[in-house]
């Protein structure tokens, strides 16, 4: 089968993007849906730690310490974008003004429940940042990630066994293998990769699915 | 190209509803949306719920709406002034409800519906007739009375200057409610003096971010020619 | 006795305003108090409606309907001051930043009761403003009123009968009269207008009265 | 003449006491008052809890003040990154508390304490692990959990410009906490790359108002030439 590389992951979660949308795009994987972007839409990209209108990384050099991501990487500005405080930053977040999120999870449940942010091992020490902030208050919540983790289990389950980072938060999930919408009739596969039939990919799942009434193998 | 400026009056109020829940910023005339405000009795929608500082002035603006009997409900914090006459008949003959929200819990309440709050805390208004029936609670020693946000399907906002992205920036105390009430609409509606190029607006002194902005409208400013000082 | 006019009693509230002090008066009588602070030292002046560093009224013809105090007169801003959006001006007044408020009132009680905004008449449309925010939040609040209604009666009372604006809360209460503490011991007189007995005082008061260690006549 | 500036950093930290609680700026390096937590350091003050949104990188900052033993306790949403050592194993060694708090409702809580809050019903966290054993209720269909404001004794922060009465406005992204955080502490002190005339911040621009800061000191800027950009 045609499985999905990461960077074709993030150029499938782009396109569900529309012009106009405000997202925030979670550290790490969910960050390199920004690079495909279609260079001729505005789309607003929200940082959590106080910036809309988010440009890109900026050229070697320029680099300016007080203008970075959530990742704490460089970036700039848009023309047109605006900096806040962070109480006004999450508020965007919180009081639903976000159009969509992208996430990355450790497991995403039969019904939207999102693990992300904790594997729940003893001794390790938390850290949750903006996820749970997130996870409540953007309209729609997208989940980016391998279908399976690198010992082969499968990160779609039926209830998840990590700690939760929201409950019944995600719309839709993306991975290398798929494009599954969360609904109140159960999982939907929206998209299959090339050679990759309903029934391998069921079995490939920890939890149900169902095609959905549009499905088709992208 | 995302534009959300529009280029009249009619087209700003378009899609206002009966029953609708609208936030009208300003505070006495400074803020005051006063060309929505008129857009919006021209526009029709009635049994409208409103929420703003005060109960409108003399017959214009607020007091013209209610005149024309749109306004089932008023949310606001000082009704009562010289020149509040037709609001004071209209509750008089029992012909419009009144809700009276102590300022800052006014101010809180809506941006509590903003910032996804659900219900807060407040130490103002406790052991008041304003807090009557109200949930209450001592927490730290101190006394409080549960809040519920103040959500709304539209405001109406006076800004200084605005760019089609919809960010806008005020001018002096003008900004009062504007920034709030931006953020606890469905739609946002922003009458603003001038219209400037997108990054005009220093970024750094944007005051309301465009996310929080629906539709942006010029009016041309009644202002005396110290506008732009 | 030589009994405080208005602006006697407004004088008399701004020699205890220090420098360097966060002050709100309230609209009617307080306001004021701005005219007796001394001109050389820096008192800031926080208006509700979005200003600090409040300065007097403009010269005639140098009004801007942009820039009105909370009982929307046309005001100034001094040098340094800065306007700034109506939740961020009440975090200042509920949040305990405001040194000192000063408010007018129908009636203080022996416990420092506050009844400012409503006379409980029968179809009265009642008005409350930041009366309330003030009372609960500013760090001293101060009242500053005549002594008696025009019918005679004490306005400082065992018990306030008319709609409370805040419990406990008023400080000092400057009177035509007197100046005088709300204290844990009771209502201390810290001053009494020359001419004036303290048992004339407590004659026309409407609460128990004790003299303050350090009481004087004024 | 009120005059919020002090000399030097020792003068600035003076007064920070044994088991104070501390507000602390910054969003990785972006507006850390490194200068003022070096100072701190220097001071002597023990048995801090320390509000950050992070728990210290490498060896410097709030990594150092830890690696002291100055710090009981640690409020922050994020501790665990690639360079948090000494943070981690203090924690393992139980040498450190940690209250680990999601970000927003870290903004918010701080900011709750500034504006006289007394509590919040906040979606965040619902559900998880990090509202165990709080108080939740539904309200109008949704689930909300109950958050505390986080008040502290001091704040730190670092902004870009400042004047006598303490007025401030930040630089692009180091503005982050600096605002909420200044609104939180019964003292904040502000790092400042300039201190500059009174009037020399336009009134429309100042993010922080002098009454919410005690304390302004200047350190020299080590960020690149690009500063006044």
């Amino acid at each position: 089968m045609n499985r999905r590389n990461r960077n074709e992951i993030a150029a499938r979660v782009a396109r569900d993007i529309p012009e106009g949308s405000y997202v925030n795009l979670g550290i790490g994987l969910p960050t390199l849906v920004g690079n495909h972007l279609p260079p001729g839409l505005e789309i607003f990209l929200h940082s959590e730690n106080g910036i809309l209108g988010m440009g890109p990384a900026p050229a070697s050099g320029a680099e300016d310490p007080d203008l970075i991501n959530a990742g704490k990487q460089p970036v700039t500005l848009l023309t047109g974008g605006c900096y806040f405080h962070h109480a006004d930053s999450f508020a965007m977040m919180r009081g639903g003004h976000l159009d969509i999120c992208v996430l990355g999870a450790y497991q995403v449940s039969a019904t939207g429940d999102l693990a992300n942010w904790s594997t729940g091992e003893a001794g390790a020490i938390p850290a949750v940042g903006g996820a749970m902030d997130l996870a409540a208050g953007a309209k729609k919540v997208f989940v980016m990630m391998e279908h399976l983790t690198k010992a082969g289990e499968s990160k779609i389950v039926e209830r998840c066994t990590y700690p939760l980072t929201g409950i019944g938060c995600v719309k839709r999930i993306y991975t290398d293998l798929a494009v599954i919408d969360v609904t109140a009739r159960g999982l939907e596969v929206i998209e299959r990769v090339d050679g990759l039939s309903f029934e391998e990919l069921q079995r490939l799942t920890g939890a149900r699915l169902i095609p959905a009434p549009e499905a088709a193998a992208a | 190209m995302i534009d959300k400026t529009v280029a009249g009056i009619e087209e700003a109020v378009a899609g206002i509803h009966d029953g609708a829940t609208v936030l009208m910023g300003g505070f006495g005339g400074a803020g005051q949306p006063a060309e929505l405000i008129e857009g919006l009795i021209a526009q029709g929608a009635k049994n409208l719920t409103i929420v703003n500082n005060n109960a409108g002035n003399g017959d214009v603006g607020l007091a013209a709406l209610l005149k024309a009997r749109r306004v089932r409900k008023v949310i606001c914090s000082f009704p009562r002034q010289a020149d509040s006459y037709v609001f004071d008949a209209l509750y008089r003959a029992g012909e419009v409800e009144l809700e009276l929200v102590p300022q800052g819990n006014l101010a809180e309440r809506i941006r509590a519906a903003g910032a996804g709050i659900g219900a807060f805390f407040t130490p103002t208004a406790y052991g008041t007739p304003l807090a009557e029936g109200k949930e209450t609670r001592e927490i730290d020693g101190r006394h409080y009375v549960l809040e519920y946000p103040i959500r709304a399907d539209f405001a109406l906002i006076k800004a200084f200057r605005g760019d089609r992205w919809g960010n806008l920036v005020f001018r002096k105390a003008a900004r009062n409610f504007g920034p709030v009430m931006a953020m606890a609409a469905r739609c946002t509606i922003a009458q603003v003096d001038e219209i400037v190029p997108l990054g005009a607006l220093d970024p750094e002194i944007v005051v309301t971010p465009g996310i929080f902005v629906h539709r942006v409208v010029r009016v041309a400013s009644t202002r005396a020619a110290d506008v732009a000082a």
